[in-house]
């Protein structure tokens, strides 16, 4: 399935800004900040589709996550 | 939630777009396009577009809202287009199992929305 | 405007129920039943009754917050009957020029709405 | 026409709390606090139908007016 990525504020250093990319059906945002090398602990907000969700909840096809960090979340 | 619309922001239906299992309190804020926008002539219209990036700056002040309060959801609606007296220019709501932060949260995003970056505002006088 | 009523609270509807021919913002505040109601165990219903006079004593906080805040309108509505949890307590909206007039009133509203005299709560706890 | 008069606080002091009488056609709040001999300028808010209302609202049949003082609105 196809997920965009969106990282927000220092999350970006030295990765990007916005990606699309395939993952495995039920990945969830925990897989993929795993993925980035993300610590779950400096992770402050979860988005999908712009809605508040948690770190197991299990993406669809299509959906969008956006990433903020605990401090600087703008 | 975050919604960037060229039709008008219908009322009617936006209690049911905020999530309220655990919330105790719902707290909407419409800002209505005035008469007297403060300009001295009175206010024909207003015409709002957005750039790109909008979508993010407003993804950006959900999650200000929700690591600063103790919120269950956030919703953010923005109007695109040329706007008359009356005509809602946006929504800011936010549930909350209590009041005083979905009331604070509330304010805040009123007052993140005017400094958007990503918006072009430009008011038209009446003659 | 104040309205008592013993059937469902549609949010669909109260938007239009507040005036805003001069307001530029319209704050609305929905009291919903939650599960966790803070006595400890869970919330199952609550039951409200509103004796005589509680019309009398909702025009009165009308009042109140006209006179205090610079508003075009107020709109409290409360539910009357047995009601469980995601439903509609109340509601109470402000219309004003200003933003903080509409929260501040708002606020005070719900606060008033609290310390009603005529009204008798009866909360039963889930088993 | 009916309209149903609703006194509050110090207003019912040698008045009345609540009163339904005919008044003529086209009558105003402020006829009826001039005949009640409740000053202008002592009256904070008029509500008509439990509305916000100015002393000059023409009122209809049936219509409750509600007078509050300046001071002491409950």
């Amino acid at each position: 399935m196809e997920i965009t990525v969106k990282l927000f504020a220092m999350f970006r250093v030295g990765r990007f800004a916005a990606v699309t990319k395939r993952y495995e059906p039920g990945a969830t945002p925990a897989n993929i900040t795993s993925e980035l090398n993300i610590p779950e602990k400096e992770v402050g907000i979860v988005l999908v589709n712009s809605r508040h969700a948690k770190l197991d909840h299990r993406l669809l096809d299509g959906d969008t996550l956006s990433l903020f960090p605990l401090v600087g979340g703008g | 939630m975050v919604v960037i619309t060229d039709t008008p922001i219908d009322p009617s239906t936006t209690y049911g777009l905020i999530s309220n299992k655990t919330a105790g309190s719902v707290v909407l804020h419409y800002a209505v396009v005035k008469k007297d926008g403060g300009s001295g002539a009175p206010t024909d219209s207003i015409e709002y577009r957005f750039e790109e990036g909008a979508e993010e700056e407003l993804d950006a002040i959900v999650a200000e809202l929700l690591l600063k309060w103790k919120l269950e959801d956030v919703l953010l609606v923005r109007r695109e287009g040329c706007l008359h007296v009356g005509d809602i220019i946006s929504l800011v709501a936010a549930s909350s199992p209590n009041s005083e932060d979905a009331f604070a949260a509330c304010r805040h995003g009123i007052a993140r929305l005017k400094k958007m970056t990503t918006v072009c505002k430009r008011e038209r006088l009446a003659e």
